[in-house]
């Protein structure tokens, strides 16, 4: 399975998302620069962390223009994997692939810690490997994860199972603890915690492991075993 | 030359958690008239002439970029500069 | 405006004294002007001022700085370069520098201290190095003022902001808190670098005839003269100087350092320098004078980012985010690409020349001509008048006290609750010590881990400095900081590499606080020398008052080392119930300086604790092979509050508890600060291999949960549940910091 | 009661990375009649009569609270407000 690592100018968890899939999951994947109008060649797009140009404005306002992202638009559209984590996750909120927007932390501090999640849908092609409810230890490390949407679009997240990570103790004031959501479709993935940092004992934890190889798996049922 | 000034601001239904904060600080410092603080942004735009519909423009520039409709709000007000 | 302004003469210069208000003496003045064999205009004179300040001179403790020992087998880069380097074997090195930040954090802390942190970043990565940590020494008044309180709070954002937007993890530091830094907070950072040892670079303008290009953020009039402003004491003028004050652009600099780290893998490349304090002046003079050359700038062509700049203020600008780069003549272009690739600025602005001289050419005419060395080698040195202060003698006459304790339990909570000794979470919970996921051991334990990867290596590092012994006896305190910081690494599993240093004094002018340089700088070269740690760089941050009150000595220690096996990683925290607790080293009733003392009398007297330097190496040495050979499950070295704050803090996790024995005097043996002491834990079966291999004791083990105390005859001393512990330590600074004065 | 409107900018000639940024991405989306953006804040207070003299109460909470003088700038507006 080949993997987009995007990275835009001020991107600075693209090496650790790239590490992970590489020498953790053991799949292939390429840092892909934020002109590139093509991803084509690929099979899942992972938006990582960062401060995208500085994140001046508000996280992700600025990427959003960048080429890239018509084509990780492109691959969304034709069903392909997209995670976009923390300020991946805010990129893809300003892009609208997913709905709401986020808030400045309720503390107004940056928060870096490890947290415990609740998985709330493993049904989903990045989370089929969890228990459904299961608790999982992923750090976040955000300044701006303060998840807002309005009641009607909680509603629909809501009703549509769209919610899929949730804040044991919520650190930033998200609504309905909040960590991660997905598209209607499925496909695309938002989370402020960063799986690809707890992929490795060593460094503390990795119930982040699981997801990428959720993914992996579930595109191999797919597309390989039916060739 | 124009100069656009552009205020954002949270939409009235989003809690403004730095806002909260000031005012706390304000209280602190024994400034108790003051009942409610929300905080925004402020932009200066300098803008050459254009022969294009600046109000059209300036629109579309603060809706695609500079505010995020979901959360916030915008206004905006032009002045014409006297070239020095 | 300054198209209005017109410069003052030379004659004006010399007539009215205007080189007074830049920081230049009568003499110093009169020296350039035989340096020149005529007067210097207006820009002369500002680069002289620069130069010739003591941020950038030395000028006053470049005769201390001599002592330090500076060599050793693995050094490859001493001082005089951005960053000092080490040797970690497999062709790799390590990299690091601290350095100052003070007075710019005094009067506009965010931005003081993030652009405290940007220019130790430059540092280490114009040296080639790919920076992989940061940490920061702070020092505050005490957190009942709400000027603390926002300087606290404001210089910890700024060094979150800065750290986290360039994705530099931020992994470890230390936070004082005593009256002394009320008007005059420290706040030192550091960066630690890899290297492979084939990228590893100099600022040198070699070859004659090559270009000098100018790369990174454009230059506007900020920071102007902050160099000098940084080698003056604080008044209450200083909130005035505001142009000394920066604003730090993080997302530039992430992308001049990829640049950068693409730029040194170019062999076009001759030599690349930080524009850091005195910008301009200082990389051009600094570069040309190191490789025995001259610059000739061509100041219309640096980027501007405001109208009508003058030569004076080009040159004398602290804007950030800049470099000076000496490419091969021809080449410019491909180095062009590189940054352009990056959406970067890079613009040719000079050739290297023959004469040794810094020219600048602006409007087409020549605006200055100085020889380089008089700028970067021949600033003068002092050697200022010392003088032993009063206190010092009758603090050494006085009498060792033991404070007096009525409830041992509380005075424990209590200690645990003082700002210095309590968790600094709330700090460390700002900045992202994670990213770039190498961080093995996080802030929290005593020395921070970060794994080499592809190898099995890992780099431990910390910063220390316990200035209240310092204060009590410079020198005494001066071996302790060195020690200590060697402790904390060696508890890690790690062998101490080497020191860089920030000298954060007051006024060296006073004889009492040159006294205090003197001193202290001799105990850390000896230790230094003793535990063979060489000093490869640093910083010297002096007049650190605020009307008229020094802060204490503060030479604050960054120490880096290396774990040659990631299976030797140790942290402080006991693992196992069932484990053996041991102390190392010897406890007496030294209480000068202490946390204890500190809290019962408020304030500190008396000598500070003693220090054998031999005993600490010896210790060190066992310490280190016991942890290699696999005997030791947890390690801490004792610092502030003694013994009991110490196993107190091996449980704070709340996985396991403890329960140890004391012996002697109570008090002494719970709270003093005797030296070259350590806690750790052993699992049962180790016991022999670990005694056979270290001098200690056996005090007690590990068990569930809450910390027992006992003493001599069994009975308990103390005995709390974890969480009331946690309750002191984990709440009490940000309870400080919500409780309005 | 009355409203209170802060602009806080920063100096001249203080760099402002911020609006740098959004100048740049402005340009990319093809505005290019945008000379130059600068970015602030904008504050709503809310308060409620007092008999002291308002303008000195708020220009002590600009310097003391709400702006840092060593690199920002602060103006303000106050307007009655006709309690409904
Ligand atoms: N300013 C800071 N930034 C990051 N980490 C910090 C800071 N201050 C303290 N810490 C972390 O908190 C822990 C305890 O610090 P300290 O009490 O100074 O330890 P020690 O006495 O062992 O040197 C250490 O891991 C240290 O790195
Ligand atoms: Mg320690």
């Amino acid at each position: 399975m080949k993997f987009a690592c995007i990275v835009f100018p001020g991107s600075n968890c693209d090496v650790d998302m790239f590490h992970a899939i590489r020498d953790e999951l053991g799949e292939e994947v390429e840092y892909v620069w934020h002109d590139e109008a093509n991803l084509d060649r690929f099979d899942a797009i992972l938006l990582p962390g960062g401060f995208s140009y500085g994140d001046y404005l508000r996280s992700g306002a600025i990427a959003r223009f960048s080429n890239v992202m018509d084509a990780v638009i492109k691959a969304a559209n034709e069903g392909k994997p997209v995670l976009g984590v923390c300020n991946g996750f805010q990129v893809l909120l300003e892009a609208g692939l997913l709905p709401g927007a986020m808030r400045r932390n309720q503390n107004l501090k940056f928060i870096c810690r490890p947290v415990t999640l609740v998985v709330e849908n493993n049904e989903t092609m990045f989370t089929t490997g969890y228990e459904l409810g299961e608790e999982i230890t992923i750090p976040v490390a955000h300044g701006e994860g303060n998840y807002y949407c309005d009641e009607a679009t909680l509603k629909s997240l809501k009703d549509n199972k769209q919610i899929i990570f949730t804040y044991k103790n919520n650190p930033n004031g998200s609504i309905s603890n909040i960590a991660g959501i997905k598209n209607e479709k499925g496909n695309v993935i938002g989370m402020m915690p960063h799986p690809e940092r707890a992929v490795d004992q060593l460094i503390g934890s990795n119930d982040g492991l699981l997801l990428f190889k959720s993914i992996l798996r579930n595109w191999r049922e797919a597309h390989v075993l039916n060739v | 030359m124009m100069k656009v000034k552009v205020y954002i601001t949270l939409r009235e239904s989003v809690l403004d958690p730095q806002g909260s904060a000031v005012r706390t600080s304000l209280h602190a410092l024994t400034y108790n008239e003051v009942q409610d603080v929300r905080i925004g942004k402020y932009m200066e735009l300098t803008l050459s002439k254009t022969e294009e519909d600046v109000d059209a423009r300036i629109k579309e520039m603060c809706e695609k970029l500079l505010a995020n409709t979901v959360i916030e709000d915008y206004r905006y007000e032009i002045e014409e500069v006297v070239s020095s | 405006m300054s198209l209005m302004y017109k410069e003052p003469t030379a004659e004006m210069i010399k007539e009215n004294r205007l080189y007074a208000d830049m920081g230049l003496t009568d003499e110093e003045f009169q020296l350039v002007e035989n340096i020149l064999g005529r007067l210097p205009n207006w820009t002369e004179t500002g680069l002289f001022s620069v130069m010739w300040s003591e941020h950038c001179s030395y000028k006053n403790s470049k005769v201390l700085l001599k002592k330090f020992p500076i060599t050793g087998e693995r050094v490859l880069q001493g001082p005089g370069e951005g960053a000092g380097i080490i040797d970690i074997n497999d062709d790799q090195a390590v990299v690091f520098k601290i350095e100052s930040h003070n007075h710019p954090s005094a009067i506009e802390p965010y931005q003081g201290a993030a652009t405290g942190v940007g220019g130790i970043i430059r540092d280490v990565f114009s040296m080639g190095a790919r920076p992989v940590a940061l940490l920061n020494s702070l020092r505050f008044g005490e957190l009942q003022s709400p000027k603390v309180k926002y300087l606290f709070e404001e210089v910890v954002a700024g060094i979150a902001g800065y750290g986290n937007c360039i994705g530099i993890p931020t992994v470890g530091g230390e936070v004082q808190f005593d009256p002394c830094y009320e008007g005059n907070p420290l706040v030192n950072a550091m960066c630690v670098g890899l290297i492979d040892h084939k990228d590893i670079q100099k600022g040198q303008a070699k070859g004659v005839g090559n270009t000098v290009m100018y790369v990174g953020a454009s230059t506007g009039r900020d920071g102007i003269h902050g160099a000098t402003f940084a080698s003056e004491e604080l008044d209450e003028a200083s909130d005035e100087k505001r142009p000394a004050v920066q604003v730090g652009d993080p997302f530039m600099e992430k992308l001049l350092l990829e640049a950068c780290l693409e730029l040194i893998k170019s062999d076009a490349l001759v030599g690349i320098q930080d524009m850091g304090a005195a910008g301009l002046t200082s990389s051009s003079a600094e570069m040309a004078s190191k490789a025995g050359s001259g610059i000739e700038l061509n100041l219309d062509e640096v980027p501007q980012r405001e109208l009508g700049m003058t030569p004076y203020e080009m040159m004398l600008s602290e804007s950030q985010e800049r470099m000076l780069i000496v490419v091969k003549k021809g080449r410019e272009d491909e180095i062009k690409e590189i940054f352009d690739r990056w959406g970067l600025l890079s613009k040719v602005v000079g050739t290297v020349t023959d004469d040794k001289k810094l020219r600048l050419i602006f409007k087409g005419e020549v605006s200055a001509e100085v020889p380089v060395d008089a700028l970067a080698e021949d600033a003068p040195v002092y050697h200022k008048p010392s003088r032993e202060p009063e206190y010092f003698a009758k603090f050494q006459q006085q009498e060792e006290v033991i404070p007096k304790v009525t409830d041992v339990k509380q005075t424990l909570l209590d200690l645990l609750a003082q700002p210095t000794i309590a968790s600094k979470e709330w700090v460390y919970d700002q900045y992202d010590y994670m990213v770039r996921t190498n961080t093995v051991v996080c802030p929290g334990s005593d020395a921070a881990v970060l794994r080499i990867r592809d190898t099995n290596k890992a780099l431990a590092m910390t910063t220390d400095c316990n200035s209240r012994y310092l204060y009590l006896d410079p020198e005494v305190g001066g071996k302790i900081a060195i020690a200590e910081a060697a402790r904390n690494l060696v508890c890690s599993g790690a062998e101490p590499l080497g020191v860089t240093d920030c000298l954060n004094y007051g006024n060296p002018e006073k004889p009492e606080i040159f006294w205090q340089l003197e001193k202290s700088t001799d105990g850390l070269s000896e230790a230094c020398r003793e535990l063979e740690t060489p000093v490869i760089g640093g910083n010297v941050s002096l007049y650190n008052e605020r009307s008229g009150v020094a802060v204490y000595p503060t030479p604050v220690i960054g120490m880096v080392g290396l774990i040659d096996d990631v299976n030797h990683i140790t942290t402080q925290s006991f693992k196992n119930a069932g484990d053996l607790i041991f102390l190392i080293g010897e406890t007496k009733p030294e209480f000068g300086g202490s946390e204890l003392q500190k809290l019962v009398d408020g304030e500190i007297s008396g000598k500070s604790p003693s220090i054998d330097l031999d005993i600490e190496k010896k210790l060190q040495t066992q310490l280190l092979t016991a942890i290699r050979s696999g005997a030791i499950a947890s390690a801490h070295d004792v610092s502030e509050g003694g013994f009991a704050v110490a196993v107190a803090e091996c449980i704070m996790d709340g996985k396991v508890g403890a329960k140890v024995s004391i012996t002697g005097e109570e008090v002494t043996a719970l709270f003093a600060e005797s030296q070259s002491r350590f806690v750790v834990s052993v699992p049962r079966d180790k016991k022999e291999q670990f005694e056979s291999l270290v001098d200690a004791t056996c005090v007690g083990e590990v068990v569930d949960a809450g910390l027992t105390i006992l003493n001599e005859s069994g009975e308990p001393v103390i005995q709390v549940a974890t969480d009331e512990l946690q309750n002191s330590w984990r709440g009490a600074i940000p309870c400080l910091l919500k409780s309005k004065a």
